[in-house]
């Protein structure tokens, strides 16, 4: 295992120190996908023409995928339960249940981009698809990197090691969720 | 370097998992986890990239006071060498030398030895953090070779210039730079996240808040206004990114984009940003001034309270760059107020920093020596700065060399007197040897005199009406004046008089690396932590496991009434000391 | 040595007396830091055998010296936002009666000017259309409609204090009324590329009756 | 700050006593039962199920209230219960709203110049073109896919005046 200083065992706020740098990571990423929702919401309040686009998005697809990521959201907090009651192998179970739930997510985000794109709505048609798949492009990147790292974790958990990292995967993917949460109605319903 | 590593660290570690051993050369230099080791892969780094920087800023200096001729070591200068040349020395000088040096290798070296701890919380995350940095400025550096060359867009890489290769002519010169910009700045969130996180949880036990250095406050403070600022930027890149590269329209007006959504999100960033490397800097004033004027901080909170002041105002002023890039007119009313009140807490940080050397006694050494420069050329930058946030002046100063020389004299002081002042002061503490103290000297008045030649001469071609970027002054008829051409040559002889004087700083910091006098633990006689290790330079660890400092007191405990020792370290125990 | 520039529109003086307004506020202070700064300096240079003082700064007396400089920039503060306000409202945010409407269109790299011509209107069979070259009549209203075909410039009159920058996909109106006749630079003030350093233009500022003379020897014949 | 003799070693002992709280603040008895979860995600379902439903009523303000509504109301129920936010300490929901809130700042700050297209001696004339074809466009051909490609400069820009870069060619190529 490898080396852990001294320093990463202090804890002078009471925050678990990995806790806290996870905490500090997600204000990091409320500012990138502000940046970018911002943005977004600046277009969509001052172009007609953008709901017009949007009503060619899959409501039935979006609705289905938040239905997952709630879903998953609730096994990584189970997992995380679990974790807490030191079950490591209840725990990576759940966790296998949450990347499940990412994989179903990229699954349908991937049928729901093909049958878009070979409709001819590209990210270049024009500026609403561009937002589309640039938010939603960045929101998978976060699902794929949730998805890794909860494996790693589960690994780690199935075998009894690194009980907490559990909860900090659990509250980075929980973030994921929310981001879906706001992109839902921003990118689908509005129309 | 040459201290052997002979302590005999004690192995009854009670937290566990806390083992030493000689590092190997691997383990030590090309994947390290000591955070000493990664600071000095940054300063290395940093100090490297300054080479490039340097030699972009003498080909374009060249060429404004003798346009088109022959410049040694290069050859002609065409204009779209020229464009990349002043570009990249933004972009370099900003992103590759001043954030690494100043927070990354100050800040890894610091921040665990101030406050008492073993190392950085997350040791591989900062290993991890300082080669997204290298892979960064590798890029960077490929991206001067590629056809039709580097990005030569100006660093602020305003599209719809930066977003279509037709228009910049270097389709792969913009990506480059721009993918290099972003993977900067994600080692810089990991590396910050480390900072503050270590900061806020491994001080040493009965370090209070406002016992800790300000320097770390400042790092710290930095790190958190980079974290905050910069999402939106990376946000905009990854926009930019596809604009250049999948037809996007995000910033182009062909298709529904607005070129003015970029210079905000870039702004946003953009001006918390020059406090980011600001801090940092005067964190060292404040570190460095106490020390040779043997005399406590002057008011320790003020201070800090004008450092989170400026840190929280920088956020609301940075569409002052904007005043008259096409932002509604009535905005930079509002700007225009938060511009000149910050001016409110920067002067006071000033202020304080003066008043401290109230009643002190001053020892003119060469780290105190840069320290004062800060000071006294900041002030310089600081109060040119006004003449920019006053939206009716700006009409005139935007863009001009006026703005040039006035965010010289801002970030010259930080970024390279401040890193003089650091680093000739925990010299001694990082390699484990003086400087040579004449030596430093020499350069310090050689780099003052000559950069306040550089730029004083550029205020005044500013005023009279030289704009910046400009690749030759001929085409301009009110310009070539021999009056401004004579400014513009005299402020290129006290660049090459500048560079001159930074050989005598290689040659004293490596002189002084392998043969200087070999300095004690606590050669300054401070009080911080730093100076506390049993080992100089410290060991992997810092301090033996079973010998860890705490803390009784402040950070500038200096001429305590009553005391024989002028100085009284943070660690020492009140009864025993 | 000719450092200053004329100033050449009716609210250049404005300009130059912020600036003033500025160069004194701002010059106070940076003596009187200075002078601190350097006295203190030499004042307390190390002595053998004697110790500094032992002071936190929160001393009432002591920390006057912080509080009351404070305040007085705060004053100072207002002062100059008053001042930049107040010309950047009167060369921004008003806008002046036109005398004449003149169309300046930025491309890389040349600035190209379209002229009402003799009917006084835009857009009509009669415009003077001009490359790099821009004729105002003294002692009138200009409206220039800012537009850019391509990428971000900056239309700038130093003589006129005037600067402005020409986004793609805007019309941004700018104005000045020119007070010396003369022939002054007119630069690009934004990277706009390679050809940046030589996007430069003229402008002529003349008589009336230079004007007109201008008029009716560039008029287009119809 | 003085530090008197005795105040200094008072706080050292303090120091000495909080030091080294392994791992401290895990947890906080922050995990409720199971149950407990499935009913916050029941609760979340049910939202879900009513901003889908919403909007298809056609109504401006249902369509706003059920759809971005229940989104802060879910928003808030994940972050509560999902992420413990209710039992973690004070700074962390600082710095989180504190962030949030430097991104109303920068929407309220640059809504003036990009949601706005027209102001104070200014006008976008590119944007107003842009929406005036896309709704014709769409009015045209309704439902049909907008351009398949995106090669700059096809649009009818001509009704745009001169602002509108129909001479895009003159860009390149130089």
């Amino acid at each position: 295992m490898a080396f852990k200083p001294l320093a990463n065992l202090r804890s002078a706020t009471g925050i678990a120190t990995p806790k806290l740098a996870v905490w500090w990571l997600l204000v990091s990423e409320i500012v990138i996908f502000g940046g970018v929702l911002a943005s977004y919401l600046m277009h969509r309040l001052a172009h007609p023409e953008f709901g017009m686009y949007a009503a060619h998005t899959n409501t039935i697809a979006g609705a289905v995928n938040t239905f997952v990521l709630l879903t998953s959201s609730l096994t990584a907090v189970l997992a995380h339960q679990a974790a807490e009651t030191g079950d490591g192998k209840k725990a990576a179970r759940y966790l296998v249940f949450t990347i499940i739930g990412a994989l179903m997510f990229l699954t349908i985000k991937g049928f729901e981009w093909n049958y878009e794109i070979s409709h001819g709505y590209t990210i270049s048609a024009n500026a609403f698809w561009a937002f589309y798949y640039t938010a939603a492009g960045i929101h998978a990147g976060h699902v794929i990197a949730g998805a890794i790292v909860m494996a790693f974790v589960a690994w780690d958990a199935a075998q009894g090691k690194e009980l907490h990292r559990v909860e900090l995967a659990g509250i980075y993917w929980h973030f994921v969720d929310l981001v879906w949460i706001f992109l839902f109605p921003l990118l689908y319903i509005a129309k | 370097m040459s201290v052997a590593h002979d302590h005999d660290h004690g192995h009854d570690d009670a937290h566990g998992g806390h083992h030493h051993h000689e590092p190997t050369f691997m383990e030590r230099y090309i994947i390290p986890t000591d955070h000493k080791y990664i600071a000095q892969q940054y300063l290395w780094t940093g100090m490297f990239m300054a080479l490039f920087g340097g030699f972009y800023a003498y080909l374009f200096r060249m060429q404004m006071a003798f346009p088109d001729m022959w410049i040694p070591f290069f050859g002609r200068l065409s204009a779209m060498e020229y464009n990349a040349a002043i570009t990249q020395h933004g972009s370099v000088m900003i992103f590759w030398v001043a954030m690494p040096v100043l927070i990354a290798a100050f800040g890894n070296f610091l921040i665990p030895l101030m406050i008492g701890a073993d190392d950085m919380v997350f040791p591989r995350l900062n290993r991890l953090s300082y080669q997204l940095f290298l892979l960064s400025a590798i890029i960077l550096i490929a991206s001067w070779f590629v056809p039709n060359g580097a990005f030569g867009g100006a660093w602020t890489a305003y599209p719809p210039l930066s977003g279509d290769g037709n228009y910049s002519l270097t389709p792969m010169g913009s990506s480059m730079w721009l993918v290099a910009v972003a993977v900067e700045f994600a080692a810089f969130l990991v590396g910050g996240i480390n900072f503050i996180v270590t900061a806020m949880n491994a001080r040493a036990p009965g370090m209070r808040w406002n016992d800790v250095p300000m320097i770390v406050w400042m790092i710290c403070i930095a790190s958190l206004l980079f974290m905050a600022s910069v999402g939106p930027l990376i946000a905009g890149a990854v926009m930019l990114f596809f604009d250049q590269n999948l037809g996007t329209n995000f910033f182009d007006p062909r298709r529904g984009g607005d070129p003015i959504l970029w210079q905000h999100l870039f702004w946003f960033f953009g001006h918390p940003e020059v406090y980011v490397v600001l801090l940092p800097a005067t964190g060292m004033v404040a570190e460095i001034v106490p020390v040779f004027a043997r005399k406590k901080l002057f008011a320790y909170d003020s201070v800090l309270y004008t450092a989170i002041g400026t840190g929280v105002l920088s956020f609301f002023v940075w569409a002052h760059h904007q005043f008259v890039a096409g932002i509604d007119p009535r905005m930079a009313n509002v700007f225009t107020i938060t511009t000149v009140l910050i001016s409110i807490p920067i002067a006071e940080m000033i202020f304080l920093y003066i008043a401290t050397l109230y009643g002190g006694s001053i020892r003119f050494t060469t780290p105190m020596l840069w320290a004062l420069g800060v000071v006294f050329s900041f002030l310089i930058g600081g109060v040119t700065g006004i003449y920019r946030g006053a939206s009716g002046a700006d009409m005139y100063f935007h863009d001009t060399y006026f703005v040039v020389a006035h965010f010289h004299f801002t970030f010259f002081p930080i970024a390279f007197i401040g890193t003089f002042a650091g680093f000739t002061y925990w010299f001694p503490k990082m390699f484990g040897r003086m400087m040579n103290d004449t030596l430093g000297k020499v350069h310090f008045w050689g780099t003052m005199i000559s950069f306040h030649g550089i730029f004083l001469p550029l205020f005044a071609t500013g005023l009279g009406g030289d704009h910046r970027r400009i690749y030759n002054y001929n085409h301009f008829a009110d310009l070539a004046t021999p009056d401004l051409q004579m400014l513009r040559i005299i402020s290129t002889v006290s660049l090459l008089i500048l560079i001159a004087f930074q050989f005598v700083f290689i040659y004293n910091t490596f002189k002084s690396l392998f043969w200087g006098p070999i300095a004690g633990t606590n050669p300054w006689k401070a009080t911080t932590l730093e100076w506390t290790t049993p080992e100089n330079p410290p060991s992997h660890g810092n301090w033996p496991p079973n010998a860890m400092p705490s803390v009784y007191r402040g950070a500038y405990e200096y001429s305590v009434p009553g005391r024989d020792e002028d100085y009284w370290p943070q660690n020492v125990p009140n009864k025993a000391g | 040595m000719q450092l200053y520039l004329l100033p050449g529109s009716t609210y250049a003086g404005d300009i130059d007396s912020l600036v003033l307004l500025i160069t004194g506020i701002v010059g106070f202070w940076y003596v009187v830091t200075n002078l601190m700064f350097f006295y203190l300096l030499w004042r307390y240079r190390a002595v053998e055998g004697q110790k500094a003082l032992y002071v936190t700064g929160h001393e009432p007396d002591l920390h006057r010296w912080i509080a009351w400089p404070h305040y007085l920039i705060i004053a100072c503060d207002v002062v100059l936002i008053v001042g930049a306000v107040r010309v950047w409202y009167h060369i921004k945010q008003n806008l002046p009666e036109a005398g004449e409407t003149v169309r300046v269109v930025g491309q890389q790299w040349a600035w190209s000017f379209q002229h009402p011509g003799k009917d006084g209107l835009l857009d009509t069979p009669d415009d003077i259309k001009t490359v790099d070259e821009m004729h105002v009549q003294v002692g009138q209203v200009v409206h220039a409609k800012l537009e850019s075909r391509d990428v971000l410039h900056s239309f700038s009159v130093p003589v006129f204090r005037l600067k402005q920058d020409v986004i793609p996909g805007r019309v941004i109106t700018a104005w000045f009324e020119a007070t010396v006749p003369g022939v002054y630079d007119i630069q690009c003030a934004e990277m706009c590329g390679i050809g940046h350093g030589i996007m430069a233009a003229r402008i002529h500022v003349e008589t009336p009756e230079e004007h007109q003379a201008w008029i009716a020897q560039a008029s287009p014949q119809i | 700050m003085s530090h008197s003799d005795t105040d200094a070693t008072d706080h050292g002992d303090h120091g000495h006593a909080a030091a080294h709280g392994h791992g401290g603040g895990h947890g906080h008895g922050a995990a409720h039962e199971p149950a407990f979860y499935i009913r916050i995600w029941g609760i979340l379902l049910v939202l879900l199920v009513i901003s889908v439903l919403g909007p298809e009523l056609e109504i401006q303000i249902v369509t706003l209230t059920t759809a971005f509504g229940i989104a802060f109301v879910k928003a808030y129920l994940v972050a509560k219960h999902f992420m413990h936010l209710d039992v973690e300490r004070p700074i962390v929901w600082y710095a989180l709203t504190t962030s949030l809130a430097f991104m109303v700042l920068f929407f309220a700050a640059v809504s003036p110049d990009v949601m706005e297209h027209e102001g104070t001696n200014w006008e976008n004339v590119a944007a107003k073109a842009e929406i005036e074809r896309a709704l014709r466009e769409g009015e045209g051909h309704h439902g049909e896919a907008p351009h398949g490609d995106a090669s700059h400069g096809d649009a009818s820009h001509g009704e745009a005046g001169h602002a509108a870069p129909a001479a895009h060619g003159s860009g390149g190529g130089h």
